[in-house]
């Protein structure tokens, strides 16, 4: 049982995560890099309205902290979950139908793109006021902690929306109540064109735990390792009712803000030096170095996943919009028509 | 059937809600052991526990923000904010999250949360104790808004609310707590959202209202019919969807109407059912359709002059009734 | 005279009642090297450094409450909220603290800030940057609202704004920024807070609105031209006060009003304008007055046809006066 | 200058303060108090409307911040500071007229007991929103700040309003520019009926400080020359420009929340100890052992504020409610009348 496997398995022990979990890291990875700048290449030609938030550069902190999660574990993101989405498992035609704004979005346009969420994946679809997914997931698990649930939330925000009060009295509750929940901090340093230094006071935002009574970690975002290793200790204390845990990842976002932001308050060398920590080639190597990747691998992978989007490209721009009706829909249950304007 | 007061039957509502359903649950500042700033919770924590009666922080924005969490995943939350002055800091939360839930995510997730506020002057509240601030309310597609006036209807109304599917912003009056009281029954009952009620029936003059104002224009109908004044008293209820039916009928039946709203004037809840009456039944209309109504001044000044001049009150109503009817 | 557009208007007052006045600053998100998201605050911190133009964290409640005690103690802040969608973590400050601080204090303390809102849909920006929310300060006594709807006016309304004692809200509706344009003096002048402008005078019906809404009735005003029916065109500018009797005249001039809104329908300024209309000049009326809003659901959805369906227009304005004309 | 001085010198040497500050502090504490139980005496006789808020058993902590500090020095309070009002000499005449509600208020009976407030004095009016005052009173010290002035403000709450987003936006902000502010938490142990256990995780308010990159202490704030000391180290710093600190003051209120609260929710036996740790005895006791206070001199001192006080109360009791019409005054310069209501 140990003899035949002496070269690949001491390392994977070392790592102390499977096979399985590194390559299904791998996978989502993958495929969240390759959906976002797919749409950031859709967002440049045109092909559809609204703006677009791109995450390259993060996709480990998102993917490291969601994978392995539960349908009925709940997430509450931001405007830069792509890869939360993605690995919660929400089918890529939804959100690709989302960005398009179609009536095969769940959302059927109403909101905006990069607004990813799903009842059956447990993703909350965002509304867009900082820290807002935040105070709202503490409360999904403040409902699982009274329904004896083991349930969990994961609530994902940037370094500069711990500036937000709501932010504060969400983490501030979860502490005193010990709730099942993980705040996931992806801080890339810049909230739109403002330094993290304007937005704290403080070296690690990670201490901030402290001040609500529970544990906080500042790591390296840009390894899929280490962030879905923590995760998972969070996630396991979570669950077994021992509270919340902070988890700052340190990570930088690639592009602007939005897709028009061209982000000239940043230097090229600090680009430059984050660029070189792009998380994907780092997972690549350990893969490769443990023998489960290969070029070839990689090959079917790509063309595996741009497949897949290609289709739910295709899927959303074939959808029609909604037809202006709609815009009725969806306010109240049933029990409540709105009142229709006349003209 | 049971001589109740308004906050007996806030109270009774909880309670046999809390037995029916275990998804409800609550959560304020002061509502467990202590049973809320003016008793409304009272013995609720002692009977379902800690777990389903919190005692929140003083954080208004997790108080709401949390309780829409906790309706998307399955519970009923009945949050509390304890005086409507107060609301303010969770405005986010009812606004951009617990009234646009659902049309964000095409109905997927839903958000059956009641919040209870505790609203309006006469009490010698002052500036920050007075304040009912439903106008802000009433204008969010989105949410329900209800104010009852009478304790069968708060009890009904609360159970309406706390059994619907959408977020009902609650308003309880608390210069009504306590000193209105009727008998109701003992069994099991509802009042329907969205519809209003007619509290006296007339053919002069349709006087519309809400909450403590319903109790002013009573005084006030009683006033005018001894001069032969008939007035048809609706009470409102609720405010969104409010009751557009029963007062266009009232009203072409009348000719007229005066509207009373305890809160400021401008840009309140009444200017709506005035334009609404306006463009709807313009054709009726003997007379314009009159306002009384809190000051144009900050909601509401201590002293009791000052409160007592800035509040609609029956003579108030009256005149304008007159008014209203001689022109 | 010089060619400005409404963006540049806004601009170019912050930096001369910058350069009069040293106790003006501004503190808002990204507005500083990045000059504002829609570069409003172009070049201002370069010109006056990093104390009097600065970037805030994320803290929309810090951003207005620390206005309110910095106007306090002298200064003439003009924070900036980057969507109007994201006022609603500062409510509190706005109501609570800067409509009452002169109320509470009995008059020793002041606000004199100007609260810039970036605001207003047809930009596609969906459920959370498309909002206004002007009808909650509007019914707050104590605060001055304002939305201008030309570059003329946003330049003179905000240097009145700023050198005012009062607590502003400047609504800027993003969708003029760059498609509006005038020749504007480029000499010091000011506009008056609480004066409505007639746009174009008439005589058979008067069309009110303010911001977006001016140009989509002056568009419908154009075609009803051709029809032979000469609109008068108000533009509110001010809403709290509005301009009460220049609205009056009007009124009783034509007989007939149309009002328009870009916002909801339910419990928007133009409920208090036609409850107003009614109440006051009512014997003028030969038709109901007759509102043209956007619609009763969230506003506003993204898809271009909803955002379109939501919004008021040309072609709905032309057929809300038509009707109102058949009358 | 030493030499006939050996008796009550080293104490005072020891203690840091001069003889003329010791008794200043027990001046207002004495003051407060008297004043304090004043107003609880003629609630109960039914002399006055709305409620009233008592900080009997907290004087130390606000009469220890407080003195020393300057007219345009700026005090942000809350429900529970007339110990911070009457130390920043606001008038008793105007107090007791603010609780009376009369037209010689300074605000003519706007707002509410114990809402005291002077722009003489540098105190601001309090709204009630819980924090509201230390949102405004950060941003008078950005304002001091970018005026070059070296006043400060002190920005009181209890310990319940630490859980206030408002509060964090404000502290925040505070770390960052590093604001010439103290905040004072008068940490009561309860806020209304809820024990400070359900306010925050956390075993000393003060390091929630550490969340915004400046210092907090917490201190026995019943010994007035401890907050004292703290303070003026504090305000030193402050004036220096070398930012905020957060003093947190334990103490306990020994009444009700207000008037109307029978605080039942608290056991005896914490009363009791309380009460046995009442700050006034405490500093009497120093001020005895010093040989600054005798008991004629403590008499002599009640007797002068009792009659402060009963003129007070004479006057504000002899003045009139103002007009009605008052209502419709302040609510904008006089630029802008407001518009009357028919009825
Ligand atoms: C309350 C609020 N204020 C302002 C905005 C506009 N806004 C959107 S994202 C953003 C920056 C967010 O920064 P951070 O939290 O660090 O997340 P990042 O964009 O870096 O992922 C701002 C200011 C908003 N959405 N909500
Ligand atoms: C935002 C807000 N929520 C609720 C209240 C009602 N309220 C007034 S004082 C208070 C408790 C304050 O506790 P703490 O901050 O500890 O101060 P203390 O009363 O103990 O001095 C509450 C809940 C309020 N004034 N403002
Ligand atoms: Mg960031
Ligand atoms: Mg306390």
């Amino acid at each position: 049982m140990a003899a035949n496997q002496t070269v690949a398995k001491p390392s994977l022990k070392q790592i102390g995560l499977s096979e399985d979990t590194l390559w299904g890291l791998y996978y989502y990875l993958m495929k969240t890099r390759l959906l976002d700048e797919r749409f950031r290449k859709m967002f440049r030609q045109g092909r559809y309205a609204g703006t677009y938030f791109s995450a390259v550069g993060q996709e480990a902190c998102t993917v490291g902290a969601v994978y392995g999660l539960r349908d009925e574990d709940i997430i509450g993101p931001s405007h830069r979950e792509i890869g939360a989405a993605v690995t919660k498992g929400i089918p890529i035609k939804e959100m690709v139908a989302q960005v398009f704004a179609r009536s095969t979005s769940v959302d059927k346009g109403k909101t905006h793109p990069c607004h990813y969420g799903s009842r059956a994946k447990g993703v909350i679809n965002p509304a867009s006021t900082v820290a807002g997914q935040t105070v709202v997931a503490t409360g999904c698990a403040m409902a699982f902690k009274i329904q004896k649930k083991d349930n969990i939330a994961v609530a994902f925000f940037g370094e500069g929306a711990t500036a937000r009060g709501g932010w504060h009295e969400a983490l501030n509750y979860a502490g005193i109540h010990k709730l099942p929940i993980l705040f996931v901090c992806q801080n890339n340093l810049w909230a739109e064109s403002v330094p993290a230094r304007l937005q704290g006071a403080i070296e690690k935002f990670s201490d901030r735990a402290k001040a609500y009574g529970f544990p906080g970690v500042t790591i390296d975002g840009n390894d899929v390792v280490e962030v879905h290793k923590t995760a998972q200790e969070a996630i396991k204390r979570a669950r077994a009712g021992e509270g919340p845990t902070f988890i700052e990842c340190m990570t930088y976002r690639w592009y602007g803000h939005s897709e028009i932001d061209p982000a000239d308050y940043r230097s090229q060398e600090e680009l430059d030096t984050w660029k070189k920590k792009d998380p994907i080639p780092r997972h690549e190597k350990l893969l490769t170095d443990l023998g489960i990747l290969t070029p070839q691998k990689r090959e079917a992978l790509v063309e595996e996943i741009d497949q897949e989007i290609d289709e739910a490209v295709k899927f959303a721009e074939e959808s029609k919009y909604a037809e202006p009706e709609e815009a009725y829909r969806d306010v109240y249950s049933e029990n409540f028509p709105v009142r229709r304007d006349e003209y | 059937m049971k001589n109740t007061t308004y906050i007996e039957a806030i109270t009774s509502a909880l309670y046999e809600e809390m037995e029916r359903d275990e998804s409800v649950f609550m959560i304020g500042e002061d509502i467990g052991l202590y049973g809320g700033v003016f008793k409304a919770t009272k013995g609720l924590q002692k009977r379902f526990g800690e777990e389903r009666v919190i005692d929140s922080p003083i954080s208004e924005a997790y108080i709401v923000g949390g309780c829409v969490g906790a309706a998307m995943v399955g519970m009923r939350p009945v949050p509390e904010i304890q005086f409507a002055d107060f609301i303010t800091p969770s405005m986010d939360q009812i606004i951009q999250q617990a009234a646009k839930i659902r049309y964000r995510s095409g109905g997927q997730w839903t958000c059956p949360m009641t919040v209870r506020v505790c609203c309006g002057g006469e009490v010698g509240g002052g500036l920050y104790h007075s304040q009912i601030n439903e106008q802000w309310f009433f204008s969010q597609p989105g949410l329900i808004v209800v104010m009852p006036s009478t304790p069968y209807d708060a009890k009904g109304l609360l159970k309406s609310a706390i059994r619907g599917e959408d977020p009902v912003i609650y308003f309880e009056h608390k210069r009504l707590y306590r000193s209105v009281k009727e008998e109701i029954p003992e069994d099991d009952f509802t009042v329907p959202i969205g519809k209003a009620a007619i509290r006296r029936e007339g053919k002069d003059i349709t006087v519309v209202a809400y909450g403590l104002m319903c109790h002013k224009s009573m005084e006030a109908a009683n006033i005018l019919e001894k001069e032969g004044v008939t007035v048809e008293l609706i009470d409102m209820r609720s405010l969104l969807p409010w009751d557009r039916e029963m007062i266009f009928e009232s009203v072409k039946k009348t000719s007229r109407a005066v509207l009373v709203q305890e809160n400021t004037k401008t840009g309140g809840v009444m200017a709506e059912v005035s334009a609404s009456i306006t463009e709807e039944i313009f054709d009726y209309l003997d007379a314009p359709v009159t306002r009384v109504c809190g000051l144009d001044v900050p909601m509401l000044p201590f002293a009791p002059p000052l409160e007592h001049y800035f509040l609609p009150n029956a003579e108030k109503i009256v005149r304008a009734v007159r008014k209203v009817l001689e022109y």
